[in-house]
């Protein structure tokens, strides 16, 4: 069983019998259209979530008017998005401006490919997952820098530069905080760095040894700084630029880089899931003879991590000030960097003299002995 | 002096209403079922996303922000601020107008997308109010731009501004998106 | 305050330096527009009134002031100084060498006065827009009703009796 | 610190405002920028200038106390005591000692709330929007205490020329002190929220240094003046209101952030005035003397021929009055001195080599208002 995609490929050709690559197509396509709406729904969702989460913080309620408890907000918000003008200003570039919500979009969005929600429901296990993850994310960058350029206004690409340099920086610690867990495992795919833990804490990579420990909470913060959260929000520092890169985008281009965002928050913290706690790993005594039952049980447990996560961001989120962008950069290259060296150093230490065990059965070892 | 041309005596303005009512009559004829269902259906969600504009000009200002505070959360009916004019609905025009800053506002309406609304917070944007007497004072921001709500009140309670943005939802929903108006400045 | 003033007289005697006693309130001292930055750097440096408490423009019957409130943190005391300029040729020393903060002071008593202040870096309306016409404060000023094109009129006629309106 | 470089032609020209988030009203800068890095900064004011000292000379003595109001509204009652405190002195009146206790509260009462929304709005400019619908909240609650008062929750047109226009109820003592107390718990709050927050204090330390000779040369005043490190506070130094009746300290800024005199500490220092506010008004409940509230006047007011500038300590500094009276019901001039005012002229001096993030923390801590500057 590779992924659902071959599985619905291999049904198509038994029940219609069409040519290979058509079928392929046919059933890739289906599936990218399906994940794809999966995330507009979990982006949409999200901004709904993010102003409850928010109100329930600040003593307010947060929107409740549209359907129960106003979970249909973002339907209203989407509707009205869409029926806006879609304004483009007059000394705009206009290809680029109009280019850079999709590039951010799918930037986002393709991420999505390599992320398993459970043992099977993964559109492509890709042997160089981590990498496609991290490079492929940084497409977004391209996205706002391009936007905030093409806007041709001063406070787009002051937000703009910002964002380059915050993204591009943070790539490094990220990566770098990555590369202890790939080490462990000795493989880039997403599937073999779960199955590398297990379901209980003490199996996840997280407990596994002082470097990826600390190396969590670096991909945590280089993560949320990639996605240009709080208190990493100097791109769109409300106020100090207006609205950063995308000050004058509206309507419809406005709503991609909005989903862009709120999509990015569901693939960091799936990334952080999947990397440190253990992915959608369930106990044993969870497995059942139902192939589907056990699928949806990977998949409420990965949804369920996930949104602690995603919580968590949100949290941060409506807490922290900001900082300021060189603090921001210092951050970076004079904190993180040589730290996640340090974890990728410990890590690399604790692989070698204890052939990959972890820290707590190495503990466990040596009380039993 | 002579009268404003855009105030409209109560004669004149019912008229206008039945006009208005004759008119809409005819278009439920005439518009297919379809159309209209859709209408209401988009309506309803424009209604319930009116961003407004993080700006204020003067004492209502001080309300406006408590307005969107813990006690009145206007986010309750989906409104929520936006620092841009682009990413707006609705600009609230929140205290005193000056004839310096009349132009600016102007500009900032201009650049909102359509479909747009305004309200006029407070009696300083409605009419001058207080700052009547003075010489550097707007009398009624709705000789710069038009005004669908006035919400009156020297500044206007928090409770007030909600009931302004509430009519202004009715006001969304009775609208016809599908079959286009002109809107008349 | 009036022996201040003595002292001011015996420190400048060339200066005219007048002792202004009134029914109710503060007392003031009108000083020589000639004198005036001598005067104040002198009661500044010398007589340690350290802060400008406020700087402004005035009219009276036949002349525009610019005023001036000191105040010595030493001896907490509080002098009042006054110039006075004639109404078509308003010309004073600044002194916002002395103070910077008084050069805002200054483009306001300008702007709203017309009082021309010699020396000023940067003499520009600062309430107005630039295109404005006239100098509000003064008691003769009529209120625009047009501005550029934004037509300012008033609904209904206005009752209070020092409105005067351009038709 | 970043060297500044005149007539490069590298650099560019950012229009800020008057329609910019962290103006809060409408203000205007031209900034003059290298990258993040400003050189100039020019402002441009009087976006809200309402002509409030014409009206003053075309109104009666009474009919202006609402203008007072609007001069700045978040401290309206500072500037309705002002005014009347002004008036009175032209015309020699003596208030009643209640009044005069009211007076006081109603002043203590109002700059707790104008220093809740400024640290709230520094909270919001260095980007943490929590903070200020915090402080939104409980500015409420005494935003309710005014309504008891007066009817009004923003401009409430509460003193009048010797007295006060109503008095103030037992059981609304009680609800004060309720509320004080409550607010006393908030203020904890606040500090674990953002005072000791670690980003919050990097981002103000050693920001926007004003030192003490600086300050006075700019005629800064009341809490930036004190954050510079000055003792000098009105309310104690020249005492009006019986204010010589309270024991209370002078926050003055301490540098324990950074440099003396920094954002930080003008930031800190008015917390500290909230905990003396607090303070003073807990004494003034406690011996709120009996009697009237009025004094006895002539039906229509007509000071004598004179002048005369009265200055109180408003929260966001000396609001002096200088009234000119010519004899008739109406004044000849009404000159308002605001500390805004006096303190957007220092953002040029401070504001070059800063980055634009540090302008807009740097224009919070000095606590602008729109209306007090342009009036």
């Amino acid at each position: 069983m590779n992924n659902i995609a071959i599985t619905l490929h291999n049904f198509i050709i038994e029940n219609f019998g069409i040519d290979i690559n058509l079928s392929l197509a046919i059933s890739y396509f289906l599936i990218a259209l399906i994940f794809w709406s999966f995330l507009g729904v979990i982006g949409g969702l999200l901004t709904f979530l993010e102003r409850r989460v928010a109100g329930r913080i600040q003593s307010r309620i947060g929107p409740n008017r549209v359907g129960p408890q106003g979970i249909f907000q973002m339907l209203a918000d989407g509707i009205k998005l869409v029926l806006k003008e879609d304004l483009i200003p007059a000394l705009a570039d206009k290809p680029l401006f109009r280019m850079a919500p999709y590039l951010c979009v799918i930037g986002v969005f393709s991420a999505l490919v390599v992320i398993p929600f459970s043992s099977d429901i993964v559109v492509a296990d890709l042997n160089v997952g981590v990498l496609y993850a991290l490079a492929i994310t940084t497409m977004v960058v391209m996205g706002i820098l391009m936007g905030s350029w093409a806007s041709n206004n001063k406070w787009s690409l002051l937000g703009g530069l910002r964002s380059a340099a915050q993204i591009v920086s943070y790539e490094i610690p990220a990566a770098l905080s990555v590369l202890s867990i790939v080490l462990i495992t000795g493989s880039l795919s997403m599937q073999d760095i779960i199955r590398a833990q297990g379901a209980w804490p003490h199996q996840w990579f997280f407990f596994h040894n002082p470097g990826t420990f600390v190396a969590f909470f670096i991909f945590f913060t280089s993560a949320l700084a990639e996605n240009n959260r709080v208190p990493f929000d100097i791109p769109e520092a409300e106020s100090e630029l207006v609205a950063g890169y995308n000050t004058e985008y509206s309507g419809m281009r406005f709503s991609f880089f909005f989903l862009a965002e709120f999509a990015n928050v569901f693939i960091i913290s799936s990334l952080a899931v999947i990397f440190f706690f253990g992915g959608w790993q369930i106990p044993h005594f969870l497995i059942s003879e139902n192939h589907i039952i056990t699928n949806i049980i990977m998949i409420a447990n990965f949804l369920f991590k996930t949104f602690v996560f995603i919580f968590i961001v949100l949290w941060l989120r409506w807490t922290l000030p900001r900082l300021r962008v060189d603090q921001l950069m210092t951050m970076c290259w004079k904190y993180l960097i040589p730290i996640s060296f340090i974890c990728l150093c410990i890590t690399a230490s604790f692989v070698l003299f204890f052939g990959g065990k972890s820290m707590i059965a190495v503990f466990i070892g040596r009380i039993t002995q | 002096m002579e009268k404003r041309d855009h105030i409209e005596t109560r004669e004149e303005y019912r008229t206008k209403e039945n006009e208005v009512q004759e008119w809409s009559a005819y278009q439920k004829l005439s518009d297919n079922v379809l159309f209209t269902s859709l209408d209401k259906i988009l309506n309803l969600g424009r209604a319930n996303s009116l961003w407004y504009l993080l700006f204020g000009t003067a004492c209502c200002a001080i309300e406006l922000m408590q307005t969107g505070g813990p006690r009145a959360d206007l986010d309750r009916f989906g409104s929520v601020f936006r620092p841009t004019p682009r990413q707006c609905d609705l600009i609230i025009i929140a205290g005193t107008v000056t004839l310096k800053m009349a132009s600016r506002i102007k500009i900032l309406y201009d650049q909102m997308p359509e479909p747009k609304y305004v309200i006029s917070m407070g009696s300083c944007a409605n009419c001058g109010g207080l700052f009547d007497l003075g010489y550097s004072v707007l009398r009624g921001i709705d000789k710069v731009i038009p005004v669908d709500v006035y919400v009156p009140g020297c500044p206007p309670r928090p409770e007030a501004l909600t009931e302004g943005l509430l009519v202004l939802q009715q006001k969304v929903k009775n609208e016809k998106f599908l079959v286009k108006e002109k809107k008349s400045i | 305050m009036e022996t201040l003033h003595t002292r001011l007289q015996e420190k400048f005697p060339n200066a005219q330096v007048t002792f202004a006693n009134l029914e109710a309130g503060d007392h003031y001292i009108i000083v020589d527009t000639a004198h005036l930055h001598s005067i104040i750097s002198y009661l500044k440096i010398d007589e340690h009134y350290t802060i400008l408490m406020c700087l402004s423009g005035a009219e009276d019957s036949e002349f525009l002031q610019s005023v001036y409130h000191l105040f010595s943190e030493s001896s907490r005391k509080k002098v009042t100084l006054k110039v006075r300029l004639p109404k078509d040729n308003p010309e004073v020393e600044t002194i916002g060498d002395l103070w910077p903060g008084a050069y805002f002071f200054e483009r306001e008593a300008y702007d709203l006065f017309g009082i021309i202040y010699k020396n000023h870096p940067d003499l520009r309306r600062i309430m107005l827009p630039e295109d404005w016409i006239g100098h509000p404060l003064r008691k003769n000023y009529i209120d625009p009703i047009q501005y550029q094109d934004i037509n300012n009129e008033r609904a209904y006629p206005c009752d209070v009796p020092n409105v005067t309106e351009k038709k | 610190m970043y060297e500044l470089e005149k007539n490069n032609d590298n650099t560019m020209t950012l229009n800020m405002g008057p329609h910019h988030p962290s103006t809060h009203g409408v203000l205007r800068f031209i900034l003059e920028m290298d990258g993040e890095i400003i050189l100039s900064v020019k402002p441009d004011v009087g976006y809200l200038h309402r002509s409030i000292e014409k009206i003053g000379e075309r109104v009666t003595y009474p009919a202006f106390m609402p203008y007072t109001d609007r001069v700045d509204y978040v401290a309206a009652a500072n500037c309705n005591v002002g005014y009347a405190l002004a008036v009175e002195k032209l015309m020699g009146i003596e208030t009643p000692e209640r009044a005069q206790y009211l007076r006081v509260i109603v002043s203590e009462l109002n700059r707790i709330i104008s220093h809740l929304l400024m640290t709230g709005v520094l909270a919001m400019d260095l980007g943490a929007y929590t903070p200020f619908l915090h402080a939104v909240r409980e500015r409420e609650k005494i935003n309710d205490i005014f309504e008891i008062l007066c009817g009004a929750r923003l401009t409430y047109n509460l003193a009048t020329i010797g007295g006060m226009p109503f008095d103030i109820k037992e059981t609304t003592i009680r609800k004060c002190l309720e509320i004080l107390e409550g607010l006393k718990k908030f203020l904890k709050e606040f500090d674990d929220l953002v005072t000791n927050n670690a980003i919050f204090i990097s981002r103000l330390a050693n920001i926007g240094v004003i030192d003490k000779e600086t300050a006075k040369a700019f005629m800064l005043s009341g809490p930036n003046l004190r954050a510079a490190g000055a003792h000098w506070d009105l309310r104690k130094n020249e005492t009006y209101f019986l204010y010589d009746r309270f024991k209370f300290d002078i926050a003055v800024g301490s540098g324990k952030a950074g440099t003396l005199g920094d954002s930080y500490d003008r930031f800190s220092v008015r917390m500290k005035e909230i905990e003396t506010s607090i303070s003073i008004l807990e004494q003034a409940f406690k011996s709120l003397p009996s009697g009237e509230v009025q004094a006895k006047l002539p039906k229509t007011l007509k000071p004598p021929k004179g002048e005369v500038y009265v200055r109180t300590e408003s929260a966001r500094g000396e609001l002096g009055y200088y009234i000119i009276s010519d004899g008739t019901a109406k004044a000849s001039r009404i000159k308002i001195r605001t500390g805004s005012f006096a303190a957007i002229s220092i953002l040029d001096k401070i504001g070059r080599g800063l980055m634009l993030s540090d302008l807009v923390a740097f224009m919070a801590s000095l606590d602008l208002i729109a209306p007090e500057i342009d009036r």
